[in-house]
């Protein structure tokens, strides 16, 4: 018997929400990219089953250029985090607040 | 023709031209030369224009066009007849002498230059409204004067008093300004013209009388009334006499204020269709008539009684067109082209002899100071009073009879104009002994020095106009645009000139009794009239009046709508919509936290939101799922 | 195979409140790595062989090696007593349920619609997975291609700018 | 202008956003100390802008090409969803961009060499231009809303870094607006996309193609809230964001506070060309796509431009500051121009489109004129100024003319605006032509209390105001320029437009 599709969409989405939350309750940096590759991998879940369900290789393409996006970003935010740290700042994301003004 | 109105309009421009741009680099001679030139050839101009009407030709002829889109189709044309000949050439010709007069009068001041720029810019603004073919050019024309008035009042920049004159005319000026801009939408919009040819052609489309034509005959004469200084926008004429003397000869009497007259007269096919608007014309005319004689009776500044004296004047041209009797208007205006001009430029002489001084009570027995100056002005006093065979008295005249023998009510507008004459004579006279008169002054040690002949020689000139410009045949002439004129019969005519000459006389004897013979009789009256004297001596307060009612109130709200609306009520609402949306925001900027966690639940938010919608939208609600 | 789905599912999610409930780093991270293996799983049972292999390079080779040497680096034990502060966190949370449960009732409604495409599996399996793939890649997807490979070339210089800017 | 063809395969309007672009990439590089080379360098481009723009002018054909469009150039850009790289010009756009190439060329001549950060501030005046021409050209929705978004980007940081006084507030405030009505803007755009596609069974954000296909129906609200015509709802959307980029009375509060912190090159694009996109936005967007609700909701904007003349005209007889008074007076000026688009007939469009171009000559010119009375005087509050024509008579009598224009006086170019507006709105709306008089009127008092009390009176002792210089005039004469020809000959205007405003829907109801 064939998994349904939506079971991997919904599982999908689970991770998502997972994910979202973490990012909303963690306070460390480093742990709050996690969380954002958490939610990254889910939408690849999505689009993966998309594209297994729909024939089409779009979807398949389109999750490749998020893994790739996904380690661009890992790259330089984890440079940035680097550079707070070595900075002397604590690391605490509700610190980090530069941006204001 | 089609050459030579255009070169009328175009020479005063090249010396406005030469004299902005360059006036500061030239020689005064030469910048005197130039302004004066310009117009002397204008004047020329105008003269060979004048054969070719009298040889029967008209003029109106496109040149270029403005705007045009749709059915609206405004070009820039000139329309020449006998009407706007009469008018160049009283322009261009008084004009020129005053402009004469003027080379010597401003001799020293600094300005030089920049007077004789804008007085050209003037004479040009003057010519392109009374040449232009079309209601918009008109308009054009008619601001470009109120401009070079605004200017010219306030020549004297670093005068707040001149300042606060000008912009005062320039506003009131504006007012009629916007009347005329709304006439002309009228006419368009009801007969899909603006051009003067097709106006009077189409006009009898509209039915008599109604709403349409009198309320563009009304809009028409706030402008009109506004340029001209009448009833009740007159307030600022009287002002504007800070400017230099030769601007309140050329624009404050002899041209620009009796634009309006021009205005009713050219569009005399719109009145003879509006009784209602024309009789209004009339009262306007006849009530500014009476009350500017009567605050000219107590004023002392001398310039003033001769603005006062125009606005009255004016009101008796307004009268005339607005009964109809247009011919009669525009042969007013003629004389007292040249009488006003004549006492305005005469009345520079001696404040000039009294350095600056205009109080005519600090004067006094200038004939042998003054004799040139003295003589002329008494020739245009005996000339606006009325008296027999001066040019004044012809036209006017035919004023107060076209009123007494119209059928109707204008008959009690022609009473008023007869005791307005009186009135006249009497405060002519008032003035003409107190700063003129002979005996009093028991020993005489001023140095009083009569004017150049530069200034006297123009003066002369007009003198002679106003002695002799009454036997000109206007009414013949201007009968193509208005029709021929109506015969009266010579009993009448001497029964009516009697009267008139008559009051004239009573107020000559009343000036000569108060302020020549007995002068403390002068001043029992006054105290007598008391109150009276003080209403009139103050203008009847309609200053103060406009002050309280209109500029007041409006800096009043203009503060309030600064102080309390602006900041407290609409920038509070901005704001007040931004606190309750921001939760806990006390200013803008606090949208931006800087707080990764709030854009991060701001989104979230968003992205439940947007899927709440999907959800909804395809009805697969949660809790629906089993249905 | 509904079997295996349901295990590698228990595993994902596990790992998954993992990441977000670990105290410290270290096992939020070791929980990435399995959670991300356990998608890999998930790849090849969807029949996206090459989607296999990148997860498995990039992600639980490169990225997470990034991430655990980082942690090793700045010793993070002193985080753990942070908690969050504000109140935004419970409404982060509260949306986030609400999230999960609407998306799940759109799906469970709603399924999955939509046009399939040309690309059965017997197709994709006559050509082979990888080079169907490539072929998309390089042919009808270059652009954006060009443009991630660009990305990432701005993204190296920038972390090394980064780095650089502190040794100076 | 049709005085001569352009070639027909040169893509004339991409490189006229391209050209700016090129010359920020090239200020860019220069290094930040050649103060000098990278001002020559930004007015290089602003004049090679300016010729090409004035060459498409020349060449721009009357009434002809599809839609009285022309030089259009169109390429793919997102097929799927029917989004293209579509440019195009037409009456409605062709002398604004003129106004834009010619505005900015001046902000950067009259840019302070000694300004801090000189490069950055050229390089953001290079990119604006080329975000404003981008609005101005663009016939897709989406391409359209890029541009618009790019604009704030360097807006906000030219008032934000180079302002005065409140500078991050003004700069804040004006962007929390702006944005909130670009999103208003937005989700019009994709409904307009998505009803046009539901309609048509084309989904496309192509002018061209939704301008023939004007949205219609009503939605039904839930609960028997009645029902809201979905015409009128879109042109609420679009409105919200042009209306606040004008700004129309009640959304102006942003005004004040931004255009007295911005430096004075930034102003005289913010307020010569930025507030007229907004305008251009409801030609091009609100009239041409619902021409049945611009008819049922015009009366009220048209109501809310009356008054934001009579409030602004109210609020710059009361100010003491001159830049805030030019700032109202604007707002005042903008509301006829709102007055005679809602006017929604031939003549009133066609006023505002002249006046559009009128009121950039003319406050650009004001906004100079404040300028230089503040570097020279040290002040701009009106109490402290007084006699400046006692030492510098040449600016006495430019400023005076770029005064008279401002108060539109008949023969300058303001009145050739105001008059086919209130004539617009005389037809339409009686009582509101009657108000607009009345700011006339109250124009002519603030405006000499402006002029008279800065130049005029008795000047201090020792008179220490000095005449322009050469830069100085340079920059105002082909402002004083504009104002005199327009004023005189305005023939060439309809004749470049009327095809265009002719064929608007709005006007062909």
């Amino acid at each position: 018997m064939p998994v349904p599709a939506y079971t991997f969409l919904v599982l999908s989405g689970v991770i998502f929400t997972l994910g979202a939350i973490g990012f909303m309750v963690r306070r460390n940096p480093l742990v709050v990219f996690m969380c954002i590759e958490l939610m990254l991998n889910a939408v690849n879940l999505s689009f993966a089953t998309m594209s297994r369900y729909l024939n089409s290789l779009d979807g398949v393409v389109f999750a490749f250029l998020v893994i790739t996006v996904a380690a661009a970003e890992v790259v330089v935010g984890i440079a940035i985090i680097v550079q707070v740290y070595r900075a002397g700042r604590q690391m605490d994301v509700d610190e980090l607040d530069l941006m204001k003004e | 023709m089609d050459i030579l109105a255009p070169l009328v309009l175009l020479v005063p421009l090249a010396g406005f031209l030469v004299n902005a741009l360059f006036g500061r680099l030239l020689p005064r001679r030469v910048v005197g030369w130039v302004g004066a030139g310009s117009i002397g050839l204008a004047f020329l101009f105008a003269l060979l224009t004048l054969s070719q009407v009298l040889g029967g030709q008209k003029l109106d002829q496109t040149y270029f066009t403005w705007w045009q889109s749709g059915d609206f189709n405004v070009p820039f044309n000139l329309y020449v007849d006998a009407l706007s000949t009469l008018m160049i050439l009283v322009i261009t010709g008084v004009g020129f002498l005053i402009h004469v007069y003027s080379i010597g009068y401003m001799r020293e001041d600094s300005g030089f230059s920049r007077f004789f720029a804008y007085m050209n810019l003037f004479v040009f603004s003057m010519l392109l409204l009374v040449l232009s073919g079309n209601l918009l050019w008109l308009i054009i024309g008619w601001a470009m004067v109120g401009l070079s008035s605004y200017l010219l009042i306030g020549f004297w920049f670093e005068r707040r008093s001149a300042v606060l004159a000008a912009r005062k005319a320039f506003v009131m000026n504006t007012i009629g300004d916007v009347g005329m801009v709304f006439a002309a939408f009228l006419i368009f919009l009801n007969l899909r013209v603006l051009d003067f040819q097709g106006l009077f052609s189409r006009v009898h489309q509209l039915p008599k009388g109604g709403t349409v034509i009198t309320a563009i005959c009304l809009l028409l004469l706030v402008g009109a009334v506004a340029k001209s200084a009448q009833l009740p926008l007159h307030t600022w004429l009287p002002d504007a006499m800070e400017g230099p003397t030769p601007v309140s000869a050329l624009i404050h009497a002899a041209t620009m204020v009796t634009a309006g007259v021009y205005l009713v007269a050219r569009m005399h096919l719109l009145y003879d269709w509006a009784p209602t608007a024309a009789a209004t014309v009339a009262v306007i005319g006849g009530l500014t008539a009476f009350f500017a004689a009567t605050i000219g009776t107590s004023q002392v500044d001398i310039k003033r009684i001769l603005a006062y004296s125009t606005m009255s004047q004016i009101g008796y041209m307004f009268l005339a067109v607005g009964i109809g009797a247009y011919t009669a208007g525009m042969f007013h205006f003629m004389t007292h082209a040249f009488f006003k001009a004549l006492l305005f430029l005469a009345a520079g002489n001696v404040i000039h002899a009294f350095h600056d001084d205009q109080d005519i009570r600090h004067m006094g027995n200038l004939r042998a100071g003054l004799p040139i100056t003295f003589w002329t002005f008494l020739i245009g006093t005996l000339s606006i009073s009325g008296f027999p065979l001066f040019a004044g008295f012809f036209s006017k005249d035919e004023i107060i009879r076209s009123a007494l023998s119209a059928t109707g009510s204008e008959v009690w507008l022609g009473v008023l104009a007869l005791i307005t004459a009186g009135l006249t004579a009497y405060y002519m006279f008032r003035l003409f002994f107190i700063a003129f008169g002979w005996e009093w002054l028991a020993h005489d040690n001023r140095h009083l020095h009569e004017a150049l002949p530069v200034q006297t020689v123009p003066i002369v000139i007009l003198a002679a106009g106003a002695v002799v410009a009454g036997y000109i045949p206007v009414a013949n002439f201007l009968a193509p645009v208005f029709g021929g004129a109506v015969e009266v019969g010579a009993g009448a005519f001497i029964g009516l000139a009697a009267l008139s000459v008559l009051v004239a006389l009573v107020g000559f004897a009343v000036a000569y009794l108060l302020h020549a013979r007995r002068p403390e009789l002068a001043v029992a009256w006054r105290t007598r009239l008391g109150p009276i004297h003080t209403l009139v001596e103050h203008k009847y307060y309609i200053d103060e009046l406009y002050d309280r009612i209109f500029v007041r109130p409006g800096l009043a709200l203009a503060r309030f709508l600064n102080d309390v609306v602006e900041p407290r009520v609409i920038d509070g609402a901005v704001n007040a919509v931004a606190t309750f949306t921001l939760l806990e925001a006390r200013e803008f900027r606090l949208l931006q936290t800087g707080r990764v966690r709030s854009y991060a639940l701001v989104t979230l938010g968003g992205a439940v939101g947007i899927l709440l919608i999907v959800v909804w939208y395809l009805g697969y609600l949660p809790w629906k799922s089993g249905a | 195979m509904v079997i295996g789905f349901a295990i590698v599912a228990a595993w994902e999610l596990v790992t998954a409140v993992g990441v977000v409930a670990f105290r410290k780093p270290m096992y939020n991270a070791l929980s990435l790595v399995a959670n991300m293996l356990g998608l890999a799983v998930l790849f090849l049972m969807l029949n996206a062989q090459f989607l296999f292999a990148a997860q498995i390079i990039v992600y639980a080779g490169a990225v997470m090696v990034l991430f655990v040497f980082i942690i090793a680096l700045m010793n993070p034990e002193a985080d753990i007593s942070f908690r969050p502060r504000g109140t935004e966190w419970i409404y982060g949370v509260v949306f986030g349920v609400i999230f999960a449960a609407l998306l799940a009732g759109l799906l469970f409604n709603r399924g999955l619609t939509g046009r399939p495409g040309a690309f059965t599996p017997e197709v994709i399996a006559a050509a082979g997975n990888i080079q169907t793939v490539g072929t998309a890649l390089y042919t009808r997807f270059l652009f954006p291609v060009e443009v991630t490979s660009v990305l990432l070339l701005v993204a190296a210089v920038g972390a090394v700018y980064l780095a650089m800017r502190r040794i100076r | 202008m049709s005085w001569y063809a352009l070639p027909a395969n040169v893509p004339w309007l991409t490189l006229v956003v391209l050209l700016p672009l090129i010359g920020a990439l090239l200020v860019a590089l220069t290094p930040s100390v050649a103060g000098r080379v990278i001002k020559q360098l930004g007015i290089l481009t602003s004049v090679i802008t300016l010729a090409l723009v004035l060459a498409i002018i020349g060449g721009f054909q009357q009434g002809v090409g599809g839609l009285h469009l022309q030089f259009e150039e169109t390429l793919q850009w997102i097929p799927l969803l029917g989004i293209s790289y579509h440019l195009g010009i037409d009456g409605l756009s062709l002398f604004l961009l003129g106004l834009n190439a010619l505005l900015f060329l001046i902000a950067i001549v009259v840019t302070d060499s000694l300004t801090p950060r000189l490069k950055e501030f050229i390089l953001l005046l290079l990119i604006l231009e080329a975000a404003t021409a981008g609005i101005l050209l663009a016939l897709d929705l989406v391409l359209f809303y890029v541009f618009w978004e790019a604009m704030l980007v360097p807006l906000y940081f030219l008032i934000g870094v180079w302002g005065e006084g409140r500078r991050v507030y003004a700069a804040f405030k004006f962007l929390i607006y702006t944005v909130i009505g670009s999103f208003a803007m937005l989700i019009a755009i994709l409904a307009v996309a998505g009803i046009n596609f539901s309609q048509t069974g084309q989904l496309s954000f192509d002018w061209t193609v939704l301008v023939q296909h004007p949205a219609a129906g009503v939605w039904h609200l839930p609960a028997g809230l009645g029902s809201i015509g979905i015409p009128q709802l879109l042109f609420v959307g679009f409105a919200l964001a042009f209306a606040i980029k004008m700004p129309i009375f009640p959304l102006h509060t942003w005004l004040p506070a931004a255009y007295t912190s911005a430096p004075i090159p930034v102003v005289i694009v913010f307020a010569g060309l930025v507030s007229k996109l907004g305008a251009y936005g409801f030609l091009r967007f609100n009239l041409a796509l619902f021409p049945e609700a611009a008819h049922s909701l015009g009366g009220p904007l048209a109501v809310l431009a009356t008054i934001g003349i009579l409030y602004g005209a109210f609020m710059a007889l009361a100010q003491t500051d001159l830049k805030r008074l030019v700032a109202y007076a604007s707002m005042s000026h903008l509301g006829f121009i709102g007055l005679g688009i809602f006017a929604g007939n031939l003549l009133g469009i066609e006023g505002a489109l002249v006046q559009m171009i009128n009121h950039g000559v003319i406050i650009a010119a004001l906004f100079l004129v404040v300028g230089m009375i503040e570097r020279r005087a040290g002040t701009r509050l009106r109490a402290e100024l007084r006699g400046l024509g006692a030492t510098a008579p040449l600016f006495a009598a430019l400023f005076l003319v770029v005064s008279l224009a401002a108060l539109g006086l008949p023969g300058l170019n303001g009145f050739v605006g105001e008059f086919l507006i209130m004539l617009g709105a005389w037809a339409s709306f009686l009582p509101l032509a009657v108000g607009a008089g009345i700011g006339v009127i109250l124009a002519a008092w603030y405006v000499l209390s402006f002029y008279q009390g800065s130049t005029q009176e008795a000047p201090p002792k020792p008179a220490t105001f000095p005449e322009l210089r050469l830069v100085d005039v340079g920059a105002l004469a082909p402002l004083l320029a504009l104002m005199v020809g327009i004023g005189i000959s305005p023939a060439f205007f309809p004749a470049a437009v009327d095809a265009t405003v002719k064929a608007l829907p709005v006007i062909l109801r």
